[in-house]
């Protein structure tokens, strides 16, 4: 198995352009990858559109920051394809001045988009979102006498992921609930880059145990240690 | 005269009474948390979390980082619990694997669609799960006090609030009721001591039936 | 947790009634449950319709039956679902004696029919198939400008399937290549009864190693002591 | 005078090199697998195998029941190689995650079509996988002899045989030459000594351009 290449941060950010549609796993910040998320930031990429499960936390109270938040506080999204932005106001604030765009996409309807252009469909239809908002500008389709919307699937040009465990060919291990949108970022985007919080030698992953396989996965970058809680 | 005072949770220890052994329950943010605190002796059920856990427990002395509801609240996995990714947890919701959701609510009508996401030019928090958990579990438990602080019913004739879900909701809990959505009313099987019927119907503004099985609880 | 019974596979067996629509997980046999296949083979049920991978093997020469082949030979299916039945040529003749339908389905497509079925999407769209005599009767739909096939859910009365270890809640977990459709069909059943080589105390499994949550188990059947190599 | 000679690893040997480093590849049953065996040193490919790995390798010597490849022989997984169930293995087929699929051939044709599943009245065993890898793969080569016992033509202007899939072959290596499909050609890319571009033009049954660039491959 041939091995990818362990980048910084910062080299990571470096590939990410202008206008990208970027990927970016975590749920309200668990499962982030925090380390690319920081250096994008400085960089200071723009017009970018974001998917993402949620705008992440930015609480103006206690000002705890988390996930994507420092991307948007940056202006860096000029639009933003996620399911929830209850957690950071200035998400709202953007999008009610004209800043930037959000479609707001249940999440179960973002991960099934998400998977189908990973996988090669060319949508899927779900029931979810019938009779609401949710359906205007769909088509709808009716299977067995239940109605159901045909969504389609969401492919980006770069996914930033985080992970528990990477082997060195790539294979990763995600821990607990910080899975969550990781592993169908990972086969949905061109460009594929991770941070794991520990890189190991080819052969110490179970190969039952892999989450994603290392065929998806581009560069890899090692994350900082975590503080102490 | 019945004077109305709000109480939540009269509201989770009622519908904490509704579920059976080995059942699979996702509780959403707020109200619905607090059913967990109320599961009589004896009977277990299995939480889904949508942000990818079954099992989902108390959290630790020392939180876990990588473990949390889906409030990003820290969370626990109870023994016998997994983990999986969004498409796969939304899978366990939209495929009917999760047998009842308890959400709050902005708005319910007899018809039993949901507001619950959305004031227009107010607040746009977003869907988050919560459109998949009501169209895809088996039961759509709305949880909620009866009247708002203006005095004004929660339960409609019909939602003006975009809604969350059409026709999905089919239990709604109050801390006056206990009411199933069927045949376009609010059909009453529970009423919660002081309230009666009769206040419940004259404060209500939406159709209610008043089963012939309907009961007083007094005991919550 | 609550626990799942524990049941002898012919007790597995008699939950299988006439007519029923029958998921087997297995790849050509590998990751079979061949005790629940052998029971329900002496139990002689009738009219079933089979949703596998594929018709398994029997070679009349070598002697060799995996899988589901004992019950094609008992003539226990009236309608088979599989992608390919060319390793038991039994199955072509009941086929062609007019004794069984057979609808060939490409094996991806069948994975995603019945991961639909359990996962709750209407359908999916699909461009294997387009401009062969698969797309026959399907609705057509063009996406992007490329066109898909609407594939419809596989949902079943009954799945069986095969597992290496099971904890005593009902997680299940599988060993390579013996993994393929069963997790699919633990999903679209409405009885799952799974056949597993150890069955371990609720705990044993790391909650990040499931591969199926036990939520979709109904029963477990402890697999007989496999022979030596 | 060149006479016609049957020679599978040729066809297997200059496949072989057509992969670079790091690349997936799914190998079809039969003549394909052979290709395995030619690998120049130094390239490292990873092999999928649909019934779910990546990563295919030797079988042990003893042969483990739980791990076979997509025709249910002993197999191997290579360090680093990893499982996944039939849905993830046909997505990593159908999303574009395989660069190279090989497939054998009953008819392949100037527009790309292939047939390699199903002789109606006589042979009818299943498309199998191959349907998922044929539309799904970024490349698919067709692995074929270039004549049938019968002498006629495995190339041809338009399939008879029912499809496998439409207009999704990029490159046919037969045992005389190699040629790529573009504009409803098969346009000769290289031949193998002793065969000549004149050769194969009257030995094909269908449009044979000979490219610019077209030469001899003389040591496979």
């Amino acid at each position: 198995m041939i091995t990818k290449p362990v980048i910084s941060a910062v080299e990571a950010a470096r590939k990410i352009k202008d206008g990208a549609v970027l990927h970016v796993g975590g749920f309200l910040g668990c499962g982030s990858p925090d380390g690319i998320i920081a250096a994008l930031a400085a960089q200071g990429t723009k017009d970018m559109t974001l998917v993402c499960n949620d705008s992440a936390i930015a609480d103006p109270k206690s000002g705890r920051v988390t996930g994507v938040a420092p991307l948007i506080a940056g202006k860096q999204f000029s639009r933003m394809i996620v399911s929830h932005i209850g957690t950071n106001p200035e998400t709202q604030r953007q999008m009610n001045a004209g800043e930037t765009i959000v479609d707001l996409v249940p999440q179960g309807t973002l991960a099934e988009r998400v998977r189908a252009a990973g996988m090669g469909l060319g949508g899927v239809l779900t029931p979810t979102g019938v009779g609401t908002e949710v359906e205007i500008g769909k088509q709808k389709l009716t299977v067995n006498d239940r109605i159901y919307l045909l969504e389609l699937p969401l492919p980006g040009d770069v996914a930033i992921l985080k992970a528990k465990r990477a082997d060195r060919a790539g294979n990763l291990q995600y821990a607990k609930t910080a899975r969550n949108f990781n592993p169908l970022m990972a086969m949905a985007c061109a460009l594929v880059m991770v941070e794991a919080e520990e890189i190991v030698e080819i052969g110490e992953i179970d190969p039952d145990e892999v989450h994603t396989p290392s065929i998806f996965i581009d560069f890899i970058v090692l994350a900082a240690k975590r503080e102490q809680p | 005269m019945i004077e109305y005072t709000e109480n939540k949770e009269i509201i989770a220890k009622r519908i904490a009474r509704i579920f059976k052994n080995g059942e699979v329950v996702n509780l959403g943010i707020g109200l619905p948390t607090l059913v967990a605190n109320y599961l009589p002796e004896g009977v277990t059920i299995v939480l889904q979390s949508e942000n990818g856990m079954l099992g989902l427990g108390p959290a630790p002395a020392i939180p876990d980082p990588d473990l949390t509801n889906a409030g990003n609240q820290p969370a626990g996995v109870l023994p016998g619990g997994c983990f999986f990714d969004s498409a796969m947890s939304f899978g366990i919701i939209r495929g009917g694997h999760v047998d009842y959701t308890v959400l709050g609510v902005l708005e319910v009508d007899q018809e039993g669609n949901l507001a619950n996401y959305k004031i227009p030019g107010k607040l746009v928090p977003g869907m988050g799960g919560a459109m998949d958990l009501v169209a895809g579990s088996r039961v759509v438990i709305a949880a909620t006090t009866h009247l708002e602080k203006s005095g004004a019913s929660k339960l409609r004739r019909r939602c003006k609030l975009p809604l969350t879900a059409a026709r999905e909701v089919n239990l709604v809990v109050t801390d006056v009721g206990y009411f199933e959505i069927l045949g376009d009313k609010f059909r009453l099987l529970e009423y919660f001591a002081p309230y009666t019927p009769e206040w419940i119907q004259e404060h209500t503004d939406a159709d209610v039936l008043v089963t012939s099985t309907c009961s007083c609880c007094s005991d919550l």
